[in-house]
């Protein structure tokens, strides 16, 4: 896999024009040739990119939202019937999108070789657009500045039973690969952390520190909605009686300012604040416009490709990026504190996806 | 054994249109086994289902047995199932996801009854009935008239104690209708019922009425017994209706249609009540007697007059013969071979006995009003 | 004995045809799509292959065994089909219930407002079923879960939790959602009712209780029995109102457990739950199809002289108006009014004055970003109405035709089989998951079979997907309403000279108007309320008014989310009053009028 | 005009029930009006059914015109709408979702009639048969008889040159049923079509057919004149089926019910075809004369006995006379008032002609049997 992986974000994607003979211009200029794409990403942010992106190189292009297992159905199906109508996907699964789309020849990741200078090494290969940033909430105008927790495992203790409301971790596969990533690779901050809040080294009958917290969370009578839109108005209705922590993505930060709920980031709690779940580049083998959704990709890789996402507190992994001042949820301070992904162990993510979600299942039973 | 009674009853169903039924006064006696008679549309049905409380008149009262079952005045309203009636519908209603023998049966289970003696109850009267051996089938296995038996099975096993039915022998054939016929009769003798039928069939409702009611759009015409209606009915509409072939008409006033005629009619009943003379006369056509010219069977005191045969039509037993005399058609039924062929000249006479006067508004003149004054006066 | 006659007539019945047709039609729109996705429970996922040690795509039990008999099974398949099964039961028991007293309460008698009540009972249905459950909500949610508060609890009375979430309110919600199942098929079939045929059992001194019980249920069983299996597949079916009312406290349905086996790509796991639907679904089929064997024992239409009189309902006459009435303001009035009132206000659940406002609806230069504009003014809006309304009316009124047709042919058609191959095959539908119906739809669309091409990318996969998706209403009209019409008068038209397509134009059309309609009117309403295919299906960049809804919620703006929301329930409301006008269909009007 | 044929036809609704019709050989010529005469449940529906091509027979072959519409053996069908056919169901089959006008249009408009032709035929129809002014009514709002009759217009305004006709009159009354019948008879007159006409009334049959069919349990008893069928039955199923009373019979062989009676007649027949005297002889009520015992009225070549007068029923226009003679019930009709009381003696005779000789199995004796054999030989 990994063979693949590499191979993908060489540019030798067979798509398009090669990276050898690669410039932008030429890019463009050989997108201009062709047919209009479609490019899918799960927010509906993506029409504002589409149409921005029409306006720059004057290509054009249909952004629409598609949440991500819808996307990955159309992904694999359209591929499979080698009818491909969507170009470009912006998935935030990456270890679907590593571990199988890629191999299979279904879809291939493009890093634009301009853009190298400007994108981390760990985000180029596959090619990582943005993050999307998960953090613990709280309602501050019950609680002041001070989230009531500051450590993960204090969600697992009696004291918020029942009182934590999260977007289901079964509809939601990231969250699994979260769980499966800090197990890999930060399993001993984890241990760490549940000394310091027990004040006693963990006993545990499970593998990983990390799978002893998610039986212990999953079975503290977790409150799960069916998204985090629908938990955001919960922790802004909670009251001192009845507090409730949530987990949400900082997009509900922009719904909390619509809907006038107050809720802030638990920005004290440790290991940390939140997920940083990346969102990868994904061009669909059979395009008919290659070098258009190439550019599409180079253009969501740019500085400003990102910027009508980053309103809604999206992190563009381009260094040149600016958080816009209309972010309201000023995660883009807090990206240090919070949990960064490991491509190196993504396989794993995608192998041991049913072990969480199994764990979770019989835990929170 | 309950008496039936409606008062003033009048029934439109929408609003604009005219009522179909009008102004009804009607008194059943109880154990009367009436027949209701009247053309095609008259309110026959209307009435029977009034009186069993499906349909709802919009003035009146209907009352039984002196309990008042329906009043628009008072806003009294008894539903169907409390009148305890039997009816039998024009369209059978039998319910199609039941057997014959559920069908029969269900009045009787409603009663509680159990289930042999149910069984019992209601093979005997499918057998009665002769539809014992469908009893299995579903009624759209059956034919026409065993659907309308098994409608009529189902209404007499409860043995209601007024008993409605609305043209209930009409899919039967001759025999068979005669059968059931007498078995109704035998029903209503043992039970004492009061029963109310409506039948197209005059011979049936002669044969089986006690009273007999006239009815023609919307409103009663005559209620009365069967010899009455047909010797004595009370109007030209009950004269032309009743009888068949129906009673032959000369009218005497203005606009008749055979001057000659109604001068030698009138000529004849010389003396007798003047508004006869602005009215006009029937004659049944089985009182009709006909002779070859030269025959002298003729009586004195009856009128009579000369013909040509136009037309002779065999019916099964007895024959119509056509007479035409003085431009006017009138027919004779004879229950013996005439001795007479198609355009012979011939003579017919009708006992003054039997001559039905009606004034100018087609309304019965009293018996006497063919006796002439003269003699009267004698 | 099958003799060269037998055949010779069998074939002159287009129905063998048009049934061999129909069949063809929907192997290819439903089955096709639903095997392949089935093929996947005995299929090694890609996900599973490295675990499980096999090539992905080769023969396995292990979906099976997975979901049948593996430490995960109590709680994603029976701890959820208990559940399940309790609350479409329920549900069916209440909708049958107030479905029944209400059909019959409109078609067949005097109440006020009769005519009003045909339409306004309908509407349940044509808000989707979570603005009831957000109803149920905004009175009895108690701080379980927490959100705002209720009603109740701000009253000071602190609702149990039953009463709050779980089994009661999932069956009550669902049942008030779908009762206008039992309103219109039902309705319909008392509306042609002879009413003689109560009449002769009221003479006999049946009350109306045992009227009911012994002669209208019996006789009208094909449209009571089409109207329950329809609303045990749909509550079979349904995660929406599960998952607001249930998840939290931990109840699943089956929907829920495949919902997430969907969402989460577990193809398997996936198929196996969608088999055990299907498989419950088919058994409740086959009870229904061995209910109404006989046909001919329902006929209710075109026998000698049918009446159909209304009940004069005398003292009860108030009374019953305000039943229908209470159950318009427990199942339409207040969903609508919560919902409303969602859209008016800022900030939920704040009612000072100054938190109402229009803006969502009509406002100019708003300072939200996405949507400048109150949704009644922005261009985007009407553009995502019309195409939901063209697309989603084809689609119906093709699911309305093709169901009579189905009909029909299940009724008439010498050849059993084919009867009852599309009885059960266009019942489907509703017990596969959307998403799943959608996906597997794309892999058998998206490719050219024969002479059909690759469908994919055009509108014409969508109204096919849709259509497809809404047999299930529209063939079960179609079944019980021709099971209940005669012979007669087709064969008084045939005898006229009419031949099988006159006839079905002219008489069986015309006299069954009132369930074609239906036929129409339900796929159409739930066409509209439907996401899940057209976020697959759509070619990109068509926005339907629910894909324009989900945007603004993605936007964080529930306010005119919702709004759409009730423009949307609008369009199916009037589209309704059009097509009932149109075809003179109101339930409160007899036949022929 | 065409002529139907009908070759051993059989129709068995279900496998195990016995056959609802029988190896029925029919042959109508053209411009034939065929009166079908039967008990209920006999097969006339079913025949009728299978001749329009609704039902399909288990056996058989019927030919229009010498063209073959069904023929089980060869696999020959042709669907009903191409047969041409008018028909009137039984049970009418109006449609519901349409007005009386539309109903009776129905047919005009499937031949692309344009409206105004269509309108002037349908009024006409509805004109003549009294419904003209229902035709915005839908048939649910129709009396029973007002429906009937938009059944006739339905067929009769298209003109067919086949008419079907299932019972088609049963709920008028009598006079519009006359009407009716003159209707018919002058559409067919003018129309030469053929039609097959089932009814339950006799004197409708007689009145209306050029040939009569009797049916009894799906099979054919008798084919021929209304004459014929009448006053030469061909058995006795024939004979005790049309007729109303019904003919008399008194049993010659053993087990009769009456062995006075028997001996009396044998007597009397005393010579005739041996055969007689195992069978039985028939009177029809009409041939039984009565009088009083003193009377010389009585002919001498008449079977004459004595009786006793047990019944005496008007029934408008004619009397029924029950007499009781050697413990058996005798029906006579008189169309004079009988000069006699209830429980009178009297004596009744019956011309030798009108005696009806049957064989043991109910098959009728030639004429001639009854005619003594000494005076045959010399
Ligand atoms: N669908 C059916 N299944 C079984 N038997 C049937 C069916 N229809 C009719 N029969 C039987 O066939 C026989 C003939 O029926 P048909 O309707 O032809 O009688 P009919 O002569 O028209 O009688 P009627 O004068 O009462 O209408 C009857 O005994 C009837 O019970
Ligand atoms: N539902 C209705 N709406 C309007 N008019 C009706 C309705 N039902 C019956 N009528 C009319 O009322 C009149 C009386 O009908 P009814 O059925 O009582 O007649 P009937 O005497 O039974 O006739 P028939 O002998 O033909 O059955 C008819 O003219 C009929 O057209
Ligand atoms: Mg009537
Ligand atoms: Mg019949």
């Amino acid at each position: 896999a990994s063979g693949a992986q590499a191979a993908a974000s060489n540019g030798s994607t067979g798509l398009g024009i090669a990276d050898a003979e690669y410039s932008l211009d030429k890019l463009i200029e050989a997108a201009k040739k062709e047919p209009p794409i479609t490019v899918v990403d799960a927010t509906g942010k993506i029409k504002v990119m589409a149409e921005k992106f029409s306006e720059k190189y004057g290509i054009k292009a249909t952004g629409e939202k598609i949440s991500a297992s819808n996307q990955e159905e159309i992904l694999v199906r359209e591929a499979q019937a080698r009818n491909v109508r969507r170009d470009v996907f912006n998935m935030s699964n990456l270890p679907n999108v590593t571990a199988q789309f890629l191999p299979q020849g279904i879809a291939v990741s493009w890093m634009p070789p301009d853009l190298k200078g400007e994108t981390p090494a760990e985000y180029q290969h596959p090619a990582i657009t943005s993050l999307n940033v998960w953090v613990w909430v709280y309602n501050p105008a019950v609680f002041g500045d001070k989230c009531p927790v500051d450590n993960m495992w204090a969600l697992t203790d009696q004291k918020w039973k029942g009182k934590i409301s999260i977007p289901d971790p079964l509809l939601r596969n990231e969250t699994m690969f979260w769980f499966n990533q800090i197990a890999d690779n930060s399993d001993a901050t984890m241990k760490k952390a549940y000394e310091a809040y027990f004040g006693k080294p963990l006993e545990s009958k499970e593998p990983t520190a990390m799978a002893e917290w998610v039986k212990r969370f999953a079975s503290n009578k977790v409150k799960v909605q069916k998204s985090d839109t629908d938990v955001g108005p919960i922790v802004g209705a909670s009251t001192a009686e009845h507090p409730v922590i949530g987990f949400v993505s900082a997009a509900i930060f922009s719904h909390a300012k619509h809907e006038n709920f107050p809720m802030a980031v638990c920005k004290e709690m440790t290991p940390w604040v939140g997920q940083l779940t990346p969102r990868v580049a994904v061009i669909a083998a059979g395009t008919k416009s290659p070098n258009a959704a190439k550019l599409f990709v180079h253009y969501m890789m740019s500085a400003e490709g990102m910027l009508p996402q980053m309103e809604d507190g999206k992190v563009s992994t381009n260094r040149n990026a600016k958080m816009p001042e209309s972010d309201a949820s000023g995660v883009g301070k807090l990206t240090e504190k919070m949990y960064v992904n490991n491509s190196d162990t993504t396989p794993d993510d995608f192998k041991k996806l049913q072990y969480w979600r199994d764990l979770w299942t019989v835990s929170s039973r | 054994m309950p008496s039936i009674t409606l008062r003033g009853i009048e029934k439109r169903y929408s609003r604009s249109a005219a009522p179909s039924v009008r102004n009804l006064d009607l008194d059943i006696a109880d154990g009367e086994f009436l027949c209701v008679l009247g053309p095609s549309g008259c309110g026959k049905t209307t009435t029977l289902r009034m009186i069993a409380g499906l349909e709802h008149p919009t003035a009146g009262e209907i009352q039984v047995d002196g309990r008042t079952f329906d009043s628009v005045e008072k806003g009294v309203y008894v539903p169907p199932e409390k009148r305890g009636m039997g009816f039998v519908f024009q369209s059978y209603a039998l319910w199609p996801h039941l057997t014959v023998q559920d069908n029969v049966e269900f009045g009787l289970a409603l009663r509680n009854m159990d289930r042999k003696a149910r069984r019992a109850a209601s093979e005997g009267v499918m057998e009665k009935l002769g539809i014992a051996k469908y009893r299995d089938r579903y009624p759209s296995d059956l034919s026409g008239g065993q659907q309308q038996r098994v409608a009529l099975a189902r209404m007499l096993v409860v043995q209601p104690s007024v008993i409605l039915m609305d043209e209930p022998l009409s899919n039967l054939d001759a025999k068979l209708r005669l059968e059931m016929r007498a078995e109704l009769k035998r029903i209503h003798l043992e039970s004492k019922s009061t029963v109310i039928f409506v039948t197209h069939d005059q011979w049936e409702a002669m044969t089986l009425a006690s009273m007999i009611a006239v009815m023609s759009e919307g409103t009663l015409q005559q209620l009365d017994t069967p010899d009455n209606i047909y010797n004595r009915p009370c109007n030209r509409f009950v004269a032309e209706f009743v009888g068949s072939p129906p009673m032959n008409f000369i009218e005497l006033g203005s606009g008749g249609t055979s001057a000659a005629l109604s001068a030698s009619l009138r000529n004849h009943l010389d003396g007798a009540d003047p508004r006869v003379c602005r009215g006009s006369v029937g004659m049944r056509p089985e009182s009709l007697r006909i002779a070859a010219p030269s025959s002298d069977a003729m009586p004195a005191a009856a009128y009579a007059a000369h013909a040509t045969v136009t037309g002779i039509m065999p019916t099964g037993g007895s024959w119509i013969v056509e007479l035409t005399t003085a431009g006017q058609k009138l027919f004779a039924s004879v229950n013996a071979p005439p001795h007479i062929q198609l355009g012979d000249e011939a003579v017919f006479w009708v006992d003054r006995a039997d001559l039905h006067l009606f004034d100018e508004h087609g309304d019965r003149l009293p018996d006497e009003a063919a006796v002439p004054h003269q003699r009267k006066e004698k | 004995m099958f003799s060269k006659y037998r055949l010779k007539i069998a074939l002159r019945e287009p129905t063998v045809v048009v049934g061999i047709l129909a069949a063809l039609l929907f192997s290819y729109l439903i089955v096709a799509p639903i095997v392949s996705l089935l093929g996947d429970a005995f299929r090694v996922q890609f996900a599973d292959s490295m675990r499980i040690g096999q090539a992905a795509g080769s023969f396995t039990f292990y979906n099976l065994e997975r979901v049948f008999r593996s430490i995960v099974s109590p709680a994603i398949l029976w701890d959820p089909l208990v559940n399940t099964l309790s609350v479409s039961f329920g549900a069916m028991a209440i909708a049958l219930v107030a479905g029944g007293i209400l059909a019959w309460l409109i078609s067949r008698t005097n109440i006020m407002g009769r005519k009003w009540f045909a339409t306004a009972l309908i509407v349940p249905y044509m808000l989707p079923s979570w603005t009831i459950a957000l109803a149920w909500s905004s009175i009895f949610l108690n701080r379980t879960v927490g959100g705002q508060p209720g009603l109740l609890e701000s009253m000071g009375f602190e609702p149990p939790d039953w009463l709050a979430y779980g089994q009661l309110p999932i069956t009550i919600v669902l049942a008030l959602h779908y009762t206008p199942f039992v309103i219109l098929l039902f309705g319909n079939a008392l509306r042609s009712f002879d009413s003689q045929l109560e009449d002769s059992a009221r003479m006999l001194g049946a009350p109306t209780s045992v009227v009911a019980r012994r002669i209208i249920i019996p006789l009208m069983r094909p449209s009571l029995l089409s109207a329950v299996t329809l609303i045990f597949a749909k509550c079979l079916g349904d995660f929406g109102v599960a998952y607001i009312l249930g998840a939290p406290v931990k109840y699943d349905v089956l929907a829920t457990s495949l919902f997430r086996s969907v969402t989460a790509r577990q193809g398997g796991e996936a198929a196996v739950l969608a088999g055990v639907i299907i498989l419950i679904g088919t058994i409740s089929v086959l009870i229904d199809a061995r209910l109404v064997r006989e046909a001919r024992r329902f006929i209710t239409i075109g026998s000698k002289g049918s009446m159909n009189r209304t009940q004069q309902l005398g003292p009860w006459r108030l009374p019953m108006t305000a039943l229908a009435g209470a159950m318009f303001v427990v199942s339409v009035a207040l969903p609508l009014a919560v919902l409303f009132l969602s859209t008016v206000m800022r900030t939920p659940g704040k009612f000072v004055l100054d938190n109402f406002t229009l803006d969502y609806w009509i406002g100019q230069d708003l300072p939200t970003t996405a949507l400048r504009t109150g949704i009644l003014i922005t261009p985007d809006f009407w553009h995502a109405a019309w195409n939901s309304l063209w697309i989603v009316g084809i689609a119906a009124v093709c699911a309305g035709v093709l169901g009579v047709l189905v009909g029909y042919v299940v009724v008439r058609s010498p050849l059993k089989s084919i009867g009852a191959y599309l009885r059960y095959i266009t019942f489907l539908p509703y017990l596969v998951p959307g998403i799943a119906f959608a996906a597997a739809c794309l892999s058998i669309f998206a490719v050219p079979h024969g002479p059909i091409p690759a469908l994919y990318g055009t509108a014409a996969i969508l109204i096919l997907a849709l259509m497809a998706d809404q047999m299930p209403f529209a063939s079960r009209a179609g079944i019980s309403a021709m099971m209940q019409l005669g012979k007669d008068p087709e064969e008084a038209a045939q005898v006229a000279g009419a031949g099988w397509w006159k006839r079905l134009i002219k008489v069986v059309i015309p006299i069954q108007k009132g369930p074609l309609a239906a036929g129409i009117l339900l796929p159409f309403i739930s066409g509209l309320k439907g996401l899940s295919l057209v976020i697959m299906l759509a070619t990109p960049g068509t926005d339907l008014l629910t894909t324009y809804a989900i945007r603004l919620v993605d936007f964080g703006y529930s306010q005119a989310a919702n709004a759409v929301v009730l423009m949307l329930s609008a369009i199916a409301f009037f589209g309704t009053l059009f097509l009932q006008k149109t075809t003179k269909t109101s339930l409160a009007s007899g036949m022929g009028g």
